[in-house]
């Protein structure tokens, strides 16, 4: 993909731009433009590797989770790290329409809808795994507290539980959050559709919405309360997340820098997806000057911030095993740099935290490029990270009686390949139809009165 | 007057959303209450042209956050304590701090679910049918023109008088909203 | 409680109804998941996805798997809500007075090994045999029990086991088989037997003698046979009798170990364990030193407290050494064997010299010496004459000789497998070519057996009569506790009472009429009482006489090997013997107690040994000796000697059964005479290819961490606090929790690390208790093998020459158990007497908690391991133990099944549970007593009295979980300042 | 046409939520009632038996006392089921020709056991121990009903496992005097301390009726 340099100073809007012109381009693109082939033939390649998922799970299903390389000691594989991951990315974009909006950040307009569509799809790759990782899935119901006639219910003492319920929380509020976000936008595609039954399905979408000043101003209200609840929320679910681990006693897991690393290398990696979607989209659809370079440095600047605090977790982490003289958690973090899985521990020190560090370079700052490239190295990083937390910490704990390496075997690697898939699939729909920048928000923009619209900064 | 029964209202056409908001407080001096205004973003200073606060909303968001957050923790609490009283690895029964991630997940999803459907009941939505909609420059109400509608049911409406009204306020155009399409 | 035989009066106890019926019917296929099966569709599942054939195989339709297709799409419930089938109850048409549907019935018999018995409890559920136990009356036994006993039950229900007479290729009868040895006998009526061969396995068994004197009698001419492949050697007196030597440890304060493994090998091992350990469990009081000279490591050398390993060449050399010392006074070759001899001396009538079963007749010359010199014979040692053989016989090779020379018409084969075992330098193959007539009779229709023109399968020992006398001469009567499997299943007695009675008897009237000849006056009530007892009571006179014990002839020391040259050692495996046990999975994947190694044979080599030969662990190198060769994958072995390789017999079977076929390697080729058990190699070198090996155990340092605690007993006896200095018991709880009370009962057990020998018998009997399934040798190298009691080894100090230690590790039953605390769905959970619970039925499978547990003691069932293709391995399983379904974790639970049946008896009895009530399966297995379990809440306890040891202590204990399970610190005795 | 949608479709949208919503209450209610309903715990359903049995006729107008068929109910884990001898020990005698039992003439004459249709079925992780439960005191009605007022024998309860919790947790209301408990038409005193008091005296060891591996192992 060929693509100029930018500047990160340039205006968030192109010059000359009225609210029909915003409206026209961005609805145009989804109600009027037809579907190209570049979009065919990316969606090919995604499903394909959908149905290359469900294969896989299928297979699972049929033999069970003894497919995977899973062992004892190591009995937690790529399912977990996946989930870790995958969550861990649809963090950023809550945090940038949620976090972003409190801090009155205008740049995040047009790139909020992009990155909440993001979390949603990431979070239904996430889903997935927790679920398909258990040992008998078809009873995963028993996790639900209901009145059972047995009498039995979810031990809620259990970081698991936990974790079941901030995730499934999580998704529901992405998903209202989503919504409602979205409703201006539908009236709009309703009004603006060429076809009858493009309206008609925007319109029921829609909801009857005609922008009238109560509307709105409840709509304000209930907006930003949502944005203040979003904000605490994707901090604790990714913490719960890292508390799977932390409540753990395993060595290089029972520490108190979990949560806070955890949400960090979270927002890193949803930060790094987003610039891997945005870049070459803004590019086919020729928005490059409602997502600007100005957007895109901003982005690396949280991805470079980010990376920073995970590097520092690393240090602490490092710094405490040591401190501490816990012989076993001693081992562990020694063996991480030193030991069979030293490579992985090296490569991702150097990935998420040390390729980032680019970013300081203007250069490399307006490069669309070289930070597609950076984003995708740091979620490379990240994965690594998980990995090795998951796996190192795990493959030699207290008794060395019981130590042993873990393999991915096939189906690990088809269900991580897999997951692409469906998070793609479920992107190339979404950017066919929903507007891509919310149009609504655009529009306020517009009406900034000069000045009024504030210096960027992240 | 006879008027009043064919007609919803008048609904008259601003430039942009600073003379929107101009002409809306003129209106609203004017003595007229049942007025509202149409726009394709939140215009600032609307709400404050008709006198509205969204209050119910934030009380709604509040009282549903509390009450699902207290029937989490409840919830936990029945389970360990009441129903099956267990001795999970040496833990007290009731282990309060390990119930509290739940207690907030609660509130967050019950706040969020609670307070959005109060939004949508406050908004009378769905509504997909609307008198204004009947007349047919209201489509560009979601990408660019600004209206504002005095509707008969308005004590002070005077179908000329109103007229004029709205025109003084600096609309562009005014239109009379059928009540049938 | 012990009852007779149901079959006493031949009146035939028919399997459980419910067997008949449908194979297992469900009452005993406790199976959590009900999986539908539907044969067709497997094997296009398995053309799909041929890896898994052997892993996964317990049925599912195409419907299932469509339907998982679409589940797997929409990610939805499956078989979430299906309703139970319908079940049947199948009551008895005529219910057998001594069973009672539910309740255990327990029948004392003996299992037979090597021509020795051992007696052994069998507890039958409805008829079904379930569960081996020792038999405390049986002194070959007391009450403990090895893992051939262990693992025999699993031999019964072996689905390959051979079923059906067959003549050629056809199945054949019974009556058949009667009538061809009718003609055969009146053919050699003729020619006084001149023509019949027999050859078989040894036996002691007094009936089976009996018979074949009237054999012999009857026909005066006929060749008679008897061989081992794993046959001890003895020693010879001057009365070219055989001699014996028994052991009573229970005196010796010195043992020298001439290479014997008397703690795990032999049909003494179980009482000679009971007394070593006897005097390893107080330190207080007295306490035995063992020195071992070995060249390949034993559990026996890892108990040493001085161990010295040397090729087999240079053990014989040893010998010599001391022998001159002590004998002849010459001054000791080395200061090593200086405080050896020093020792000895010390010690004269306490000490005792044992020469191990698999050494030269000179070696076993010396030591007969050197206990007499140092006055041990007759106070820690006795020597008996060995057991004659019944009839005149021929020697090994003469026999086959005469068969090539077509000496023989008619040919039987008994209990042995010459094809396989015999060195191929006698050509045991040809010369059964040239029999016309050949007879085999083995539990397998194996690479003999198919060789000879009748096959007849033989009954097992647990669904015949017998009898067998135990290594100190005790007889014991064999008697079945259910109806054969199979109708044509015959055993060797009436196998021979074909060619001596008219009409033929059946096993009970033959062994029946012998005790009753043989048994003291009121023989009947006698013969009842051996029956119910497992000893032939009242019997009067000692099977084997005390030998004269007079000096001995030198045996010629064989001819001195070069000690620049590699040589091989040769010895049954420790899993499966020489091959005889070889199709029975428990075995198979037992972890080796060294090599931790399962489902292979090895090339074991020394460190040293093989860097010098460039080849490392799973190189496949090939073994030249006695003009044969086999390729042998190498494992490199810390504590082995240089210059030799240790290979085990046993494996390279080829017409067994599915488990053991083309499983390892035949090291019988190498051997040119049985009986050779060392020799050098003609050659040994890499081949370049690897094979992979399943071992459970990976990494053999403790990384130094406090997982054994080990003092020196002088070390002890100045402070024999140490232990829990580094360790502090579990009490008192320092712990932010206020701590639950445990009223009633607190269940919990110790493990001496001590009396702990490592033999594996607690492994097996846990499987064979729990139902716990094998999994194969692929998944064992993936890491998912299922023992929930496995025992860690550790080497400590140099590899070349290490400490080795064992501990047994199971499930700990923490108080403040960390697995608990993470499992979403309460599948784990505590009781009111501190047992960590498994709630199969509960649990989905998240796997935190095997995550979560320090010990890694839970296994996880990954796949469908639980074996539902045979019914009849379905018919083994414990009624009492669910059967655990694929994707469930489970683990030990100081099998609550016995706790919970003890506390059922006792609340009907309104009284508490006695102290030593529940014995728990590896308790009643251990032969050292090294496992107790018992309530703690109850301070005489025993198990309460052993935690109030200084040497108590809690495994990873400053984790804070509060062990149920500790441990007694190891006590070694090394000579002081050695 | 101005208006995307005429005025009805917002009728027909509030009862399209409306419906959404009911049908979810309604949906959730009756799983909940079907878990509990004769469809799944088959209580009260009567099952087609090889030879139809009458409870009612031999326990209750012949007073037949339980343990004469079900042998090992006070020593074994199972009640035990009768044997085609002990029907015969009566059937050889009486109604020997009639037709209905023939297959329990057919069954001792081919010794081939009769196959009945459990009607009780426990789950096979379920570890009920009969002779316990009788040695402590609780009646065979408490779990099996009037099965001396069944012409055909049916489950009496649901035999979930919370039936079976709501016993353990208070086993009091369920003990009888132990001569009591084979008596059909027996009723609990009206005091509840009797209970408890029995609870005492037979030692019942109330914390352990409510562990895990009091019934699954």
């Amino acid at each position: 993909m060929r693509t100029t340099p930018t500047s990160e100073l340039e205006p968030l809007l192109p010059p000359g731009v009225t609210d029909d012109s915003i409206s026209e381009r961005i609805s145009g693109i989804v109600v009027k433009r037809k579907m190209g082939l570049g979009w065919i033939g990316g969606f090919a390649i995604a499903f394909s590797l959908l149905m290359m998922f469900n294969y896989a799970i299928a297979v699972l299903f049929a033999y069970g989770v003894g497919i995977w390389g899973i062992q004892i000691p190591v009995a937690w594989g790529f399912a977990i790290v996946n989930f870790v991951w995958w969550v861990g990315i649809g963090h950023a974009g809550t945090f940038i329409s949620a976090v972003l909006y409190l801090c009155h950040q205008e740049w995040r307009t047009s790139i909020n809808r992009f990155t909440e569509s993001m979390t949603l799809f990431a979070v239904a790759c996430a889903g997935i795994f927790p679920l398909i990782h258990l040992g008998r899935p078809w009873l995963f119901y028993y996790l639900f507290p209901y009145p059972n006639t047995m009498g039995l219910w979810p031990q809620f003492r259990s970081p698991l539980i936990w974790d079941m319920f901030a995730v499934t929380t999580y998704a529901i509020v992405s998903v209202v959050f989503y919504f409602v976000g979205l409703l201006p936008d539908l009236a709009t595609l309703r009004d603006r559709s060429p076809h009858r039954w493009q309206r008609v399905i925007y319109g029921l979408l829609a909801l009857g919405w005609r922008g009238a000043g109560r509307q709105w101003s409840r709509y304000k209200m209930a907006y930003l309360i949502m944005a203040g609840l979003a904000t605490p929320l994707v901090v604790s679910v990714h913490s719960i997340v890292s508390l799977d681990f932390a409540v753990g006693i395993v060595p290089g897991w029972h520490t108190t820098i979990m949560p806070f690393y955890f949400v960090a290398a979270a927002l890193q990696s949803g930060f790094a997806m987003g610039l891997i979607l945005i870049i070459p989209v803004r590019h086919f659809y020729h928005l490059k000057d409602i997502i600007t370079g100005r957007h895109l440095a901003n982005m690396a600047k949280l991805l470079l911030a980010t990376s920073l605090i995970v590097g520092h977790g690393y240090f602490t982490d490092t710094f405490m095993s040591w401190y501490s003289a816990d012989p076993y958690d001693k081992f562990i973090v020694a063996d991480k740099f030193s030991g069979a899985y030293a490579i992985g521990g090296w490569m991702l020190m150097i990935l998420d935290v040390g390729v980032p560090q680019l970013i300081w370079i203007r250069a490399v700052r307006q490069s669309p490029v070289a930070l597609f490239v950076i984003a995708i190295l740091a979620n490379v990083g990240l994965w690594l990270d998980h990995f090795i937390l998951v796996v190192q910490s795990l493959h030699s704990d207290y008794l060395p009686s019981e130590w042993r390496m873990f393999y991915g075997t096939k189906w690990d690697w088809m269900t991580l390949f897999g997951s692409f898939g469906l998070f793609l699939t479920l992107f190339f729909v979404f950017i066919r139809i929903f507007p891509m920048v919310a149009m609504s928000e655009m529009r306020g923009l517009v009406h900034k009165k000069p000045g009024e619209t504030k210096e960027q900064g992240a | 007057m006879s008027d009043k029964t064919k007609i919803y209202g008048l609904l008259a056409e601003f430039a942009g959303p600073d003379e929107l908001v101009r002409g809306t407080e003129e209106v609203s001096e004017a003595g007229y209450s049942r007025v509202e205004t149409y726009t394709p973003f939140a215009v600032e200073g609307i709400s404050e042209a008709l006198h509205f606060r969204p209050f119910a909303v934030a009380v709604i968001f509040l009282v549903a956050a509390l009450l699902s957050a207290a029937a989490g923790y409840f919830m936990e609490y029945y389970a360990s304590v009441i129903s099956y009283p267990e001795n999970i690895g040496g833990r007290p029964l009731h282990s309060w701090p390990s119930f509290i991630p739940i207690t907030f997940e609660m509130g967050v999803l019950g706040g969020v679910l609670g307070g959005v459907l109060g939004m949508l009941v406050l908004n009378r939505l769905p509504r997909y049918s609307h008198p204004v909609a009947n007349v047919e420059r209201f489509r560009a109400a979601s990408s660019d023109a600004f209206f504002l509608c005095v509707e008969s049911s308005d004590p002070r409406f005077q179908r000329e008088l109103t007229e004029s009204v709205l025109r003084q306020a600096g609309a562009t155009q005014v239109t009379e909203v059928p009540l049938e399409s | 409680m012990l009852r007779l035989s149901p079959l006493t009066s031949m009146k035939a106890l028919s399997l459980p109804p419910q067997v008949q019926a449908d194979g297992g019917g469900p009452r005993f296929w406790k199976s959590l998941e009900e999986w539908s099966h539907s044969p067709d569709f497997l094997p296009y599942l398995h053309q799909e996805f041929p890896e898994f054939v052997s892993e996964w195989d317990n049925g599912m339709s195409r419907r299932r798997f469509l339907k998982l297709m679409a589940a797997s799409l929409a990610l939805a419930g499956l078989t979430g809500c299906s309703r139970q089938p319908q079940e049947k109850i199948v009551p008895y048409v005529r219910r057998p007075e001594e069973i009672i549907p539910g309740k255990p019935l327990y029948y004392a018999t003996s299992f037979s090994h090597r021509g020795y018995g051992k007696g052994v409890l069998v507890r039958t559920e409805m008829g079904r045999p379930i569960k081996i136990e020792g038999n405390p009356d049986h002194p070959a036994s007391l009450g403990a029990t090895d893992i051939f006993m262990q693992a025999s039950i699993l031999g019964l229900y072996d689905p390959d086991r051979s079923q059906t007479i067959r003549q050629g290729k056809d199945i054949s009868t019974w009556n058949a088989l009667t009538q061809f040895v009718g003609s055969r006998i009146e053919a050699h009526e003729q020619d006084q037997g001149a023509g019949l061969f027999l050859l078989m396995g040894q036996t002691t068994s007094p009936t089976l003698v009996d018979q074949f004197q009237r054999l012999r009698e009857r026909l005066p001419k006929s060749r008679w046979c008897f061989y081992e492949p794993a046959a001890p050697v003895r020693a010879q007196s001057i009365s070219g009798n055989d001699v014996e030597p028994s052991y009573d440890l229970s005196k010796a304060d010195i043992i020298v170990s001439l290479d014997a493994d008397f703690l795990f090998d032999g049909p003494g091992n179980l009482i000679l364990t009971k007394a070593f350990a006897k005097k390893r469990r107080d330190p207080a009081a007295d306490f035995n030193r063992l020195y071992v000279i070995e060249s390949a490591p034993s559990i026996t050398g890892a108990k040493a407290d001085v161990r010295w390993q040397h090729k087999p060449s240079e053990v014989i050399a040893f010998t010599q050494q001391l022998a001159a010392e002590l004998l002849q006074g010459v001054p000791a070759a080395s200061p090593a064997l200086g405080k050896l001899a020093d020792d000895l001396r010390q010690h004269r009538g306490k000490s005792v010299i044992i020469a191990g079963d698999y050494q030269p007749e000179i070696v076993h010359n010396l030591a007969f010496q050197l206990n007499q010199a140092l006055g041990n014979v007759g106070a820690t040692v006795t020597y008996r004459e060995a057991p004659r053989h019944p009839v005149p016989t021929i020697q090994l090779p003469d026999f086959v000789a005469e068969l090539k020379a077509g000496a023989a018409s008619t040919l039987l084969i008994a209990g042995v497998n010459p094809i396989y075992d015999l060195p191929a330098a006698l050509g045991f193959p040809e010369a059964l070519a040239h029999v016309a007539n050949s007879m085999h009779l083995g539990l397998y229709d194996d690479e003999t057996g198919s060789r000879c023109q009748w096959h007849v399968p033989e009954a097992h020992y647990l669904e015949t009569w017998g009898d067998i006398i135990a290594i100190d001469g005790t007889p014991s009567v064999i008697q079945p506790v259910i109806e054969p499997l199979y109708p044509d299943v015959a055993s060797l007695m009436e196998v021979i009472s074909l060619f001596v009675d008219l009409p033929p008897k059946k096993g009970y009237d033959l062994v029946h009429d012998y005790w009753l000849r043989n048994l003291a006056a009121d023989s009947p009530v006698a013969w009842d009482q051996s029956l119910n007892k497992g000893v032939v009571v009242e019997f009067s006179s000692p099977a084997l006489p005390p030998a004269p014990v007079v000096g001995v002839r030198d045996a010629p020391s064989p001819d001195p090997l070069k000690a620049s040259d590699l040589e091989i050692l040769i010895r049954p495996d420790s899993a499966v013997d020489d091959g005889r046990f070889a199709n029975n999975a428990w075995l198979q994947e037992l972890p080796r107690p060294l090599t931790k190694l399962t489902w292979d044979n090895v090339a074991m080599l020394s460190l040293n040994t093989a860097k010098s030969m460039g080849v490392t662990t799973g190189d496949v190198i090939r073994l030249e000796a006695a003009g044969q060769s086999v390729e042998a994958p190498v494992w490199v072995q810390p504590g082995h000697a240089d210059g030799c390789v240790s290979v085990t017999l046993g494996y390279g079977r080829s017409q067994v059964g599915e488990v053991a076929n083309g499983v390892g390697f035949n090291a019988a080729l190498l051997r040119s005479s049985v009986g050779e058990w060392s020799r050098m190699l003609d050659g040994a070198q890499a081949t370049g290819a690897r094979r992979e090996l399943a071992s459970t155990q990976h990494h053999f340092s403790m990384e130094g961490r406090d997982l054994i605690q080990i003092e020196t007993l002088a070390a002890y006896k100045i402070d024999p606090n140490k232990a829990q200095e580094v360790k502090p018991n579990p009490e008192p709880r320092e712990n932010l929790y206020p701590p639950f009370e445990y009223k009633n009962y607190a269940w919990a057990m110790s493990i001496d690390l001590n009396t702990c020998v490592g033999c594996n018998a607690c492994v097996v009997a846990c499987q064979s208790e729990n139902n716990i399934p094998v999994v194969g040798k692929d998944q064992v190298i993936k890491g998912r093998e299922m023992h929930w009691i496995r025992i860690d080894r550790y080497f400590e100090g140099e590899p070349e020459d290490p400490a080795m230690h064992f501990q047994p590790v199971a499930c700990m039953q923490c108080e403040d158990a960390p697995c608990e605390v993470v499992c979403p769905v309460g599948a784990t959970v505590h009781t009111s007497e501190g047992l960590n619970d498994m709630v199969y039925n509960r649990c989905v499978g998240t796997r935190y908690c095997s995550n979560n547990c320090p010990y890694k003691v839970r296994r996880f069932n990954f796949l469908e391991y639980s074996d539902v293709k045979h019914p009849t391995l379905a018919l083994q399983k414990n009624p009492d133990v669910t059967v655990r379904s694929r994707g469930v974790m489970e683990k030990c639970t100081y099998c609550v099944q016995r706790i919970e049946s003890a506390r059922i008896d006792a609340q009907k009895e309104m009284r508490p549970i006695r102290d030593g009530e529940i014995v728990t399966a590896c308790q009643a297995a251990c032969p050292a007593e090294a496992i107790v379990f018992g309530n703690i809440n109850d301070p005489t306890s025993r198990v309460s009295r052993l935690k109030a040891l200084p040497r108590n202590y809690g495994l990873l204990a400053d984790l804070n979980t509060h062990p149920r399970t500790t441990y007694l610190a190891k006590i070694t005795n090394p000579p002081s300042a050695a | 046409m101005a208006q995307l949608f005429p005025p009805s479709v917002d009728l027909y949208a509030k009862i399209v939520i409306l419906g959404v919503g009911v049908l979810l209450l309604a949906g959730t209610c009756s799983f909940y009632l079907l878990n509990r309903s004769p469809y799944w715990t088959n209580v009260g359903v009567t099952l087609d038996q090889p030879v139809p049995f009458s409870h009612q006729h031999h326990a209750g107008e012949l007073g037949i006392d339980c343990r004469f068929c079900h042998t090992s109910v006070a020593t074994s884990s199972y009640a035990g089921m009768p044997d085609t001898q002990t029907c015969m020990t009566c059937h050889s005698q009486i109604w020997k020709d009639a037709p209905m039992l023939a297959p329990v003439r057919q069954s001792y004459a081919e010794n081939k056991p009769i196959r009945w249709n459990t009607v009780n079925e426990m789950p096979g992780y379920v570890y009920f121990n009969h002779s316990i439960h009788i040695n402590k005191g609780v009646g065979c009605s408490s779990c099996h009903g009037r099965v001396d007022k069944m012409p055909i024998t049916w489950k009496a309860t649901d035999m979930t496992m919370g039936w079976c919790l709501s016993c353990h947790r208070h086993p009091e209301n369920q003990l009888r005097p132990l001569s009591e408990v084979y008596q059909m038409d027996w009723t609990a005193p009206t005091d509840p301390h009797t209970g408890q008091d029995w609870v005492v005296q037979r030692n019942v060891q109330k914390d352990h009726l409510t562990d895990c591996s009091a019934c699954h192992r």
